[in-house]
């Protein structure tokens, strides 16, 4: 899957859970959780989302791992088969 | 005090006084005449008393009072309106209802009102004029004015408490006020031998300890005889006098009266009595003809003046419910 | 400050009128040498004389109608009738006749009289003396009618009423005439356009006048115990009724009860109840209630003239009914 | 039951064509509504609907020629459509004619009609169950959102003002709760109590559990928390309850009021009902339930007025200590700030913990600092063993 699809999935996801935001203008080293005001349950919605539409399951221990466009973009790309 | 009627007509009044006497007189029956006709072509509305047989009352009465003194009159009182000076343009206006009215149009027949004559209105409620004139007479007498308050009412007044009430107060207070009663017989439909148990209304009035006189109410000169006598003793501070001017209404009550309470007889037996003509018989002098042309010109004016007439605004309906600046 | 009664304050607003204008007189039952029925004219007749201080006979559609005959010959008289009771013998003069003709005859002429008389129950003489018809004269256009609670209206409505060029009608309640209160020396006229916010409060408006604005203070002073603070107004005129006040006083506290003395039906708790509801009716969180007398004829024995008579008590409950509605 | 006729669409017109209908039977239609295309002699028009209504039956088939007036369709009543329990099942008895009268003070309507409230939604505590200013503003503090588009039109709508902006909602949530805080403020004398917990070992709980378990069934800290505060009011049952005329009311069941903030501003409270008798499992997917349906205006309304405490887990978003204001006629508000990993003593050494501060805001009428605190060394106690939770 490639780096941009794999990003699309993402910005549909944050879309899902933040319509009035446009993922667009996310800066890629900026903290998701503050810029979109998501709290752990909007997170944990995220998840479900990618491991509906990208089969990964994220467990808790990684939560660290997924806290900026980039890092989320790298960590998917590295377990989406 | 006396019972019947004992003052004289004056033969030598000049023919010229007695004309214009007669003008008055006439003019007042073809006004009241003109105000039936105009009424069944709905014209004028609500109630209308005529004043057609009582001429002589009305236009002895005010010859004798002064343009300083107060009229304070009864529903049946456009002969005292034009007899007081009150314009037949401004009655007629008033009685079609229009703002050039003598009260805007807001009273109507029962209800006319003239400050500049001094005219405190017609009012519809048997007797209720009384206090006014009481009053109005009080205060002339607190503020030292010589003037005479003059109170037109009818037999029917005479039951009304008020009517004893007013009698002691005035005499009580010695208050310049002329009581003026038109006895014409009849309370509405009640002739006066039904209402009053002493129907010599002039020897009721004396038990107030007031002057009280009687004149015949078909006799101008008579009357004004006896009103300037009245009057003169009133504006000399003599205290009020009862003038009881004994007359008789030849048209209805009131333009609803079938006068089932009356005979035609008697009637004509009145009408033989007729104030007009008995003045003119006695005038040979009197151009009746030009008279009535002048009269009758006057009429056509005020019924044009009253049809030309413009309506009050709705939005003034409220005015005057309250005076519209506060200081007194 | 100088303490004095309701009926001194009455006095001496009469004592100050007739000072001011020579044209101002005394004229009722028993105003001379009686010295008033409730005494509020006593000791006037020796001041002033048997010319303005007038005692008439027992006539009183003769005397207040020889009121407006004297007010439209250019006098300023004040009319006394003892009680608003014996005011109906006088009601035709009053409606007809001084309410009417400024707007029949056009325009042309005023009538700028003062009649005062004593109103209201409470002193156990019984149905035919007892009335509080000030609601009947509130409903004629061409008067103005004025209920003094306090000392400084007492002291200061007349002067301001007999300046007015139309009649204006002084409601006394009886039973405020020994009522001692506290008056500046300078005391002198007041406004009698507006009503008066007595007590300010949050949570209810209290609408009251004449002797009703004392219960009210009263059952206002209970329920504060129980934190319900309640807006006291004191209407002082009821024709033309200063409706602007009572609306914004609803418009913060949102429900409002009505104390008259008067029968309920028809009466002027009705027409201010009717008023609300035509112009602050979004405001209303609750009903508006009415604290009246019983609708029959005043009795004599006190227990039941007590409980035919509006109290403080009644208007407690009133409030509690409309601020805990569910007990 | 309401007929809807051939339309007279011009004054020659004496007959029609029903050329298709695009509706069909149990359909919601809205006033305004196009529901199909008729023929005339002239053109072919669209056919209008009057009023929001349920499609019942529909009579005349495409192609058929009808005089003006002829039955077409029949309609049944919007209302019958809105009874919240009984699913609206197909042979429904005829719809009662017109919207039974709601018993609302003048000023509740008027405050309901400004916030776009429904106030078929609104549970009324005036006399005979009438909705009163407070309960209003209770609902809109609640986070009854404004009547989602299928619902009827609101009053405002019909009365033919102009349809309420998403400012128009805002601002009239916002005077709602501002009209609670401020009584809230003014009525209940507040005392204060805070404590620091160590979360260790409920988080190492929760994570051994979430291996259990799917994403889908995932569960948060927010329910171990519910679920431990639930018990604690077990045995501080002071807490749980109103303060209503002048005295302490505890409630037998607890309704754990949660504060969820929406994403353009305001707040809803949502109980979840009688939380201690739930398993974490029901407890997450209840919350999760509350949080979707509050952000997408769908409470009821009964779900908004009945809590009997109100957790506020702000922490979630980065606050350490949260100081709350009660919800009157609560007397009691939970705060959970964030978990941050923090020094800790433990048996003489010192390590890194990571550590929740949990505050309790009480009603002095109702309780005294004592029963606070006895509660909050519970939770502390009962979040040391997670799993007897």
């Amino acid at each position: 899957m490639t780096e941009s699809a794999i990003r699309e999935a993402i910005f549909k996801g944050l879309k899902k859970i933040a319509p009035e935001v446009n993922p667009g203008d996310l800066a890629p080293g900026e903290n998701l959780r503050e810029a979109l005001d998501i709290d752990s349950f909007d997170f944990l919605n995220l998840l479900i989302g990618f491991h509906d539409s990208l089969g990964v399951d994220i467990p808790e221990s990684d939560y660290g791992k997924l806290t900026t466009l980039d890092a989320m973009v790298s960590y998917l790309s590295q377990r989406v088969t | 005090m006396t019972t019947q009627p004992d003052v004289q007509s004056v033969a030598s009044t000049s023919d010229y006084h007695a004309v214009k006497l007669l003008r008055q007189m006439l003019r007042i029956r073809r006004f009241e005449e003109k105000c039936a006709e105009l009424y069944t072509a709905m014209k004028i509305r609500g109630f209308l008393h005529l004043y057609v047989g009582e001429e002589a009352v009305a236009v002895g009465v005010l010859e004798a009072l002064r343009p300083e003194d107060a009229v304070v009159a009864t529903y049946r009182e456009h002969g005292h309106a034009l007899a007081r000076g009150v314009s037949a343009r401004s009655i007629m206006a008033e009685m079609y209802g229009k703002l050039e009215g003598c009260s805007r149009g807001r009273g109507g027949s029962m209800h006319l009102f003239d400050a500049k004559t001094r005219f405190y209105g017609g009012n519809a409620i048997v007797a209720g004029g009384l206090p006014i004139a009481v009053g109005l007479a009080l205060a002339d007498k607190m503020r030292g004015e010589h003037r005479v308050t003059s109170c037109f009412f009818g037999d029917g007044a005479v039951a009304e408490g008020e009517f004893h009430e007013c009698m002691n107060l005035a005499a009580l207070w010695k208050l310049p006020v002329l009581f003026v009663c038109e006895n014409n017989l009849y309370a509405m439909g009640t002739r006066i031998d039904l209402a009053q148990s002493e129907t010599d209304l002039a020897k009721k009035a004396a038990s107030y300890a007031m002057q009280s006189i009687a004149v015949d109410g078909m006799d101008v000169l008579a009357i004004e005889t006896a009103a300037g006598k009245a009057a003169a003793a009133v504006r000399a501070g003599e205290g009020p006098v009862f003038l009881e001017c004994r007359t008789y209404r030849f048209r209805a009550h009131s333009m609803y009266d079938p006068e089932l309470y009356r005979s035609e007889s008697e009637v004509a037996e009145w009408k033989k009595r007729d104030p007009i003509p008995a003045l003119a018989a006695s005038l040979k002098t009197a151009n009746l003809a030009a008279m009535e042309q002048e009269i009758a010109s006057e009429i056509q004016d005020a019924i044009a003046f009253a049809e030309s007439g413009s309506l009050e605004p709705v939005e003034d309906l409220e005015r005057f419910v309250y005076s519209e600046r506060r200081k007194a | 400050m100088s303490t004095i009664t309701y009926r001194d304050a009455m006095r001496e607003a009469i004592r100050d009128a007739l000072h001011r204008d020579e044209r101002v007189f005394l004229m009722g039952e028993d105003v001379g040498r009686y010295g008033g029925c409730f005494a509020v004219s006593k000791g006037l007749l020796d001041e002033f004389g048997p010319e303005r201080i007038r005692d008439t006979p027992m006539s009183e559609s003769a005397f207040v109608g020889a009121g407006i005959g004297a007010a439209l010959g250019g006098m300023r008289p004040i009319v006394e009738i003892m009680t608003v009771n014996f005011s109906l013998l006088a009601l035709d003069q009053i409606m007809n006749n001084a309410a009417t003709f400024l707007h029949m005859s056009g325009g042309q002429f005023n009538v700028p009289l003062v009649i005062r008389m004593a109103t209201g129950g409470g002193r156990q003489v019984a149905a035919q003396h007892s009335h509080s018809l000030e609601g009947w004269y509130a409903h004629i256009p061409g008067i103005r009618i004025l209920a003094p609670a306090t000392h400084e209206d007492a002291r200061g409505m007349l002067w301001t009423a007999l300046e007015d060029p139309d009649p204006v009608l002084i409601f006394e309640h009886s039973g405020l005439y020994n009522k001692k209160g506290e008056l500046p020396p300078d005391a002198g006229p007041v406004d009698i356009d507006r009503a008066r916010i007595h007590r300010k409060g949050r949570d209810i408006t209290l609408i009251a006048y004449g002797a009703g604005l004392w219960q009210a203070l009263d059952a206002a002073e209970t329920l504060a115990h129980n934190s319900i603070e309640c807006e006291v107004i004191d209407l002082r005129t009821l024709r033309p009724l200063d409706d602007a006040t009572f609306f914004e006083s609803i418009a913060r506290t949102h429900r409002a009860v009505v104390i008259d003395e008067g029968w309920r039906s028809g009466s002027l708790s009705a027409e201010i109840c009717a008023r609300i509801q035509e112009k602050a009716f979004y405001e209303l969180d609750a009903p508006v209630q009415r604290v009246c007398s019983a609708e029959a004829p005043a009795p004599y024995a006190k227990h039941l003239e007590e409980a035919s008579l509006p109290s403080a008590q009644k208007i407690v409950a009133a409030v509690e009914g409309i601020i805990h509605p569910n007990g | 039951m309401a007929e809807y006729t051939m339309p007279s669409l011009g004054a020659d017109m004496e007959e029609g064509t029903v050329i298709e209908w695009n509706i069909k039977p149990g359909d919601h239609v809205r006033r305004g509504d196009i529901i199909g295309v008729v023929r005339t002699e002239k053109a072919d028009v669209d056919m209008e609907v009057w009023e929001d209504a349920v499609v019942d039956r529909i009579l005349a088939k495409p192609g058929e020629t009808l005089p003006v007036g002829a039955v077409l369709a029949i309609f049944r009543g919007e209302t019958e459509a809105k009874q919240p329990a009984p699913p609206p099942s197909e042979a429904k008895p005829a719809a009662p004619e017109e919207v039974e009268h709601i018993h609302a003070s003048p000023l509740a309507q008027r405050i309901a009609k400004e916030l776009g409230l429904d106030l078929n939604r609104i549970h009324g505590t005036g006399p005979h169950g009438a909705i009163t200013q407070a309960d209003v503003e209770n609902a809109a503090k609640a986070g009854e959102k404004p009547a989602p588009e299928k619902a009827p039109p609101t009053a405002a709508a019909e009365a033919g003002l102009p349809e309420r902006t998403a400012a128009d909602v805002q601002a009239g949530m916002r005077r709602a709760i501002a009209a609670a805080m401020a009584r809230s403020n003014r009525e209940i004398p507040h005392y204060y109590l805070e404590t620091r917990i160590n979360m260790d070992r409920a988080l190492r709980f929760l994570e051994a559990e979430n291996q259990k378990r799917s994403v889908h069934d995932r569960l948060l800290i927010a329910v171990v928390l519910i679920k431990a505060v639930a018990k604690a009011l077990n045995e501080v049952p002071e807490l749980n309850g109103y303060w209503k005329d002048d005295r302490l009311q505890p409630q037998e069941s607890i309704h754990i009021g949660l504060a969820i903030s929406l994403r353009q501003g305001g707040l809803v409270i949502p109980a979840i009902h009688d939380a201690d008798t739930k398993s974490l499992d029901e407890l997450m997917q209840a919350m999760s339930d509350l949080i979707t349906r509050a952000r997408t205006g769908r409470l009821r309304t009964s779900e908004l007025t009945d809590g009997t405490i109100t957790i506020t887990h702000l922490g979630d978003l980065g606050v350490e200590t949260v100081y709350g204001v009660i919800y009157p006629p609560q007397v009691a508000l939970i705060g959970f700030g964030r978990i941050i990993d923090s020094p800790w003593a433990e048996n003489g050494m010192l390590g890194i913990r990571p550590v929740l501060t949990a505050t309790i805001a009480g009603d002095h009428r109702a309780t005294d600092g004592h029963r606070g605190a006895q509660f909050l060394t519970t939770l502390n106690r009962l979040l040391q063993e997670p799993e007897k939770l």
